[in-house]
């Protein structure tokens, strides 16, 4: 065990999978000799290699395309992009290509790759620039949608990926990068679809996950301060598949739902995991769900609006205290 | 047109440097010397034509009997394309096309039997009935589809070139698109990153004048296509005569040698016509039938069976065995593909993932 | 009015907005010279020749972005998607230059441009082409998406969509385009955000559009014909604007909800629907609602395999049994 | 580098025929007429080069005191580029960029207050603080941004182009982007539009030798970047130095002429440099220091301060003048920027839609 950075064990991860599998590589923009736009792959070039850490031209179509065409003869590529927002160029390569691949070919060219990078409301980066983009590959079936939020989920669960046979999205935080926590130095492999109980609670279940996770136990911490409220904050760890059994458990439980995510509200993932809910256990809760995201708007430049857009511990806590009929 | 292939216009080498100017000479001496192939070679190249062209008869008699569903886009006229180039190629070599592939998986070595049943959405089709006729694919033998978006395969055989060179093995990646396919964005990053990279790759425009009822003219500013890849993505190249087996076999066999020699990508702008409608459903008011007769006048099949006559390679028995195997051939799969069974209802939920959750467990 | 097809209600839309206002223009693959590859733009092009109606490449994200281009400077393109599963390649184009410009200029340009052509499963298309949208678009705020299911809804809702100021996704359906109806022969408005009630009832709500919406219709004509339940079926029109109220007030008074979509069902417009009307009337259920999609998987290509994935009649009138406890 | 202008290797003709070489030589015949500008009119050059240099100064001090939020791309080094081009052009002409856009936007006439505010976030920032530093725009001005998707604009250049023609307006739509724009596959569908469609565009792409940490010969296949769209999109390109803001308005002077005689689009590789890292926050490994003072020595605005001494078309108490005012003009425009309140939080809601709903409305 060591304390590392949440970027560390990405690229502990990476380098692991590299040593152990010569048919992993990795390619993107700046991921080789600067290093990583945000120095996720530090130190991998001179380590492996140009071959293996492949610095790409801003053609996120094309080497998206070329990973996925490596990995139909057994490559295990991992493409990154430098944030999410730049993989819409790329759309039809992540969802078409990749997931069908192994299904309209019957069964006989599997697409193991990664793709990973940020996701999410950086820091004032406006509308273009500021996806969230859990909803549209979670929508898509054949990939598998992967949301780390703490350093050791971020190390066992992008191993996980790499060695999967199934086309992987990968999705960081840029708010996580420097966020420090133990991480073991060998192997961790964290399958997927098994949900994580973040903080144990008995008076509301909190579903969220990276940036919006850490959200919710300050918000959970908050209210446990200020009203003694015990809050179950469930980090599903992975979006698809999802641990509905460990969701629908904690309902059993505490009674009352909430969601929380730094996507657009409409069909997203609260939107989803809300409908699972209501379909197998209506009768378990004792009030409707409140799903908090984003405000249904493109995302601003100007700070306060910024912050006025994207859901913070705030936001949280009041949506709690609604869901459980807490008044002061 | 159909012309004689011009190794003298590759594309203008100015301002690219001396190792482009190698490159092209790379291939045109090579290419300057010509071997002549077997007479067993080529009688196998009618063989292969004459059993797409049969192969695809027989689809557009199954489409108009609504036993094949969907678009089914015909090869027809186009034969020796596939089969002259990937005569050319070894097994080892890696072939990936679009949505008009029945020639191309025939050529590569696909039995035609799991072809009908494909195209039937039957189980034993090669792709379990899940692909359909756009979506042919053959793992073992090194045929990657069968691709429906156009360009959208393009960057996958640069992917395919990518592994190749990655792993140090000696395979060219054989890639064939339409002159549509020119002007999605998919092309130019595909392009870009072989000719970035100099993986081996063969890119194929089957320049059939047509993208669906637009004309090429009307479609790209640039209409001499061979030139369109080489001051853009320093990648050389030449025109060939698709309706031209021979043609395209000592073409393809030297843009190999040019792959194999590590020089990087080769771009290929194949002059060639279909003589059905772009799908089942074309009414074709964009074109004449004196057009469509033109160039039935070079048909690939016929041009290759006068010539092996004129060399006396084969006689009259011969033809008429192979003509007749062949359609017993079709005829026994066609009917074994129309007896063979659909897939199980459940099947939807098979090959979704290779490694699979609830609910594609459970099922 | 006139009894027409789906397909000349919408061609009439458009030369009536072509008649109107010279600014309006329609580009896209095989519009012009080849008549339309459905036959929608049927004869534009000797009525209003090439300037107007415009044969593109094979560039779906050049054209998308020629439009919204000339839209910025107060055009109104009317740009076809052969189908919409090709717009995937032109997706940046389609979720961030065309509803986010106007926003990010402050409201200096507004981008009215209408994206219209087939979404859906069509007939054995396989996996690649057999899209059906609606969910990827109705989840980003700027856009309006519009599904239309008679003629007369198609000529009423297309005209509005290419008067309005903003971006609109018009989405059309392959096995509609055929079907006959009444269309008033001049000026049809039907404005966005209203719902229509396609058939009265009491027993339940089902609320569907485009074919879903079809299906729906058949299964409670079969449900009334062989138990006697009455289905009310109520179609949006528009899922971006969602008219609510109509939803709730039909709830209401029959107290059971399905949705029924050709799309994914993971964060797909059932699911959005279900989370809203939970959150605003979760009382007035007598039951949990119930989604009605395609499976979550690719679309297959085999015939009795793409029926089975797709949901019809059948599979409605479940689910509606199913919805209301009924039991033979 | 940086070279004088080269007229003489505009792309080789070959294989496109004579209209493309008409086209060539047109802009080429114009240019070796070069017409002096006014003493004035540089004089005004001198002005914007240096405001644009200390408004951007300035914007890196606010930046470091986390003033500025976001990506902030300084354009100091290029600001030849905007100022010499937009000079050629009219006030109905287009102009759209990308992210790198301070100095298109002060060029084409905005005023700066504006620009601060909206670097500050502020409701009296061009785009009321929804914008930010990659998206400046001014409709009236016709200046439409400003687009941070690499890219991306370039289609959008293509449709004001379209709607010019259209509306046979006389316009042209002058659209900038980086060297490493040209990868994306956006670059390619726009250019072979505006071949095929003829429209009345010059495509001017930035060359400044990076994109962000990477060197244009590790991502682009043909470095020689005027040679890209000749045989590809039939758009003749040329090469001009970016850094020599008399030579950019003369060409792009020329270059108007050519498109407003209807003959088609023009490329432009405009051969420039940027002194600052890509963002603020950019070690730049990538390069040495030397480099840097290199293209230093051949400063834009000292060039044309050098220029405008030696023809005595200016005085040192001018000069002091110019400065001084535009140190003024720049701390009245920060300061403001500064005082100014923020957006109202509810303005969220606020221009999402042209035609709004619920809860659009309901706000
Ligand atoms: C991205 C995309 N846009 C549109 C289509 C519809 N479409 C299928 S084939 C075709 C024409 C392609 O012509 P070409 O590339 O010349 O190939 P050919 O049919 O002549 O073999 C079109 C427009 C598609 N499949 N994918
Ligand atoms: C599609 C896309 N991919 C990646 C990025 C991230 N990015 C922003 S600027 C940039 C470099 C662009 O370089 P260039 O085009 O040469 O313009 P310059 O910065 O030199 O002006 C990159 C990779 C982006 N904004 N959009
Ligand atoms: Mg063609
Ligand atoms: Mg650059």
């Amino acid at each position: 065990m060591a304390l590392i950075q949440f970027r560390e064990a990405l690229n502990q991860a990476m380098c692991e999978e590299f040593d152990l599998n010569p048919d992993v590589f990795l390619i993107g923009e700046e991921v080789a000799e600067y290093d990583g736009a945000y120095k996720v792959s530090q130190g991998m070039l001179a380590k492996y290699g140009p071959m293996r850490v492949v610095d790409a031209p801003i053609s996120e179509c094309g080497f998206a395309g070329l990973g996925i065409g490596a990995a139909m003869v057994g490559m295990r590529p991992i493409v990154e992009f430098m944030t999410f927002s730049f993989s819409l160029v790329a759309f039809d390569q992540v969802v078409n290509n990749a997931p069908k691949m192994f299904n309209m070919s019957g069964g006989q060219l599997s697409v193991p790759i990664v793709f990973r990078g940020i996701s999410g409301p950086g820091q004032q980066l406006a509308a273009t620039h500021s996806w969230s983009v859990e909803a549209l590959y979670t929508h898509v079936p054949g990939l598998k949608v992967v949301v780390p939020t703490t350093p050791y989920d971020a190390k066992g669960l992008l191993k996980t990926a790499i060695r999967d046979p199934d086309p992987v999205i990968f999705l960081e935080n840029e708010a996580l990068y420097g966020n420090k926590g133990e991480v073991p130095d060998g192997e961790l492999l964290i399958p997927f679809g098994k949900a994580d109980v973040k903080r144990e609670g008995t008076d509301c279940t909190v579903v969220a996950w990276g940036q919006g996770c850490l959200a919710a136990l300050s918000a959970a911490d908050q209210l446990h301060k200020d009203h003694g409220i015990n809050v179950e904050v469930l980090d599903p760890r992975t979006l698809r598949p999802l641990d509905l059994p460990a969701i629908l458990k904690s309902i059993r439980k505490t009674g009352y739902l909430v969601t929380v995510e730094t996507g657009y509200p409409t069909c997203g993932i609260g939107a989803e995991i809300i409908t699972q809910v209501v379909e197998h256990a209506m009768d378990d809760l004792d009030n409707h769900p409140i799903r908090v995201t984003s405000l249904d708007v493109p995302i601003p430049y100007s700070k306060p609006l910024l912050h006025h857009v994207v859901p913070g511990a705030t936001r949280v806590a009041e949506a709690i205290k609604k869901a459980i009929y807490f008044t002061e | 047109m159909p012309a004689a292939i011009t190794c003298a216009d590759s594309p203008p080498t100015s301002g690219v440097g001396p190792e482009r100017t190698k490159r092209v000479t790379t291939v045109a001496d090579s290419h300057s010397t010509k071997i002549e192939p077997s007479p067993s070679q080529m009688i196998e190249w009618y063989r292969q034509m004459s059993l797409i062209r049969q192969f695809e008869v027989k689809c557009a008699q199954s489409y108009q009997q609504q036993k094949v569903g969907g678009f089914c886009h015909l090869y027809v006229g186009q034969e020796a394309v596939a089969v002259g180039s990937i005569a050319a190629a070894r097994p080892q070599d890696y072939i990936i096309t679009a949505y008009r592939d029945h020639g191309h998986a025939i050529a590569k070595g696909m039995e035609i039997a799991p072809l009908f049943a494909e195209l039937y959405g039957k189980l034993s089709g090669c792709s379990h009935g899940k692909g359909g006729s756009m979506h042919f694919f053959d793992a073992k033998k090194n045929f990657f589809g069968g691709h429906a978006i156009v360009g959208g395969h393009i960057p996958l055989a640069v992917g395919l070139g990518w592994a190749a060179k990655y792993r140090k093995e000696d395979r060219v990646t054989l890639c064939y698109f339409g002159d549509g396919a020119i002007n999605q964005g998919s092309f130019h990053e595909a392009l870009n990153l072989a000719g970035l990279y100099k993986l081996p790759c063969i890119f194929m425009v089957e320049n059939n004048g047509y993208g669906m009822g637009t004309h090429l003219h009307r479609a790209s500013a640039v209409t001499d296509l061979k030139l369109r890849t080489g001051d853009a993505y320093n990648i050389p190249g030449k025109e060939v005569d698709g309706m031209d087996c021979l043609a395209m076999y000592n073409m393809t066999r030297d843009c190999i040698e040019y792959c194999r020699a590590g020089n990087g990508s080769m771009f290929l702008e194949v002059k060639t016509y279909r003589y059905r409608g772009h799908s089942m459903s074309d009414p074709q008011k964009y074109r004449t039938k004196e057009e469509v007769t033109k160039f039935q006048e070079h048909d690939p099949i016929g041009r290759l069976e006068k010539l092996l006559r004129e060399k006396n390679h084969i006689d009259e028995a011969k033809f008429n065995a192979i003509n007749e195997e062949i359609h017993a051939q079709v005829e026994s799969a066609h009917a074994a593909a129309d007896a063979a069974p659909f897939p199980p209802l459940d099947d939807v939920w098979r090959d979704v993932y290779a490694n699979p959750f609830p609910p594609y467990l459970s099922r």
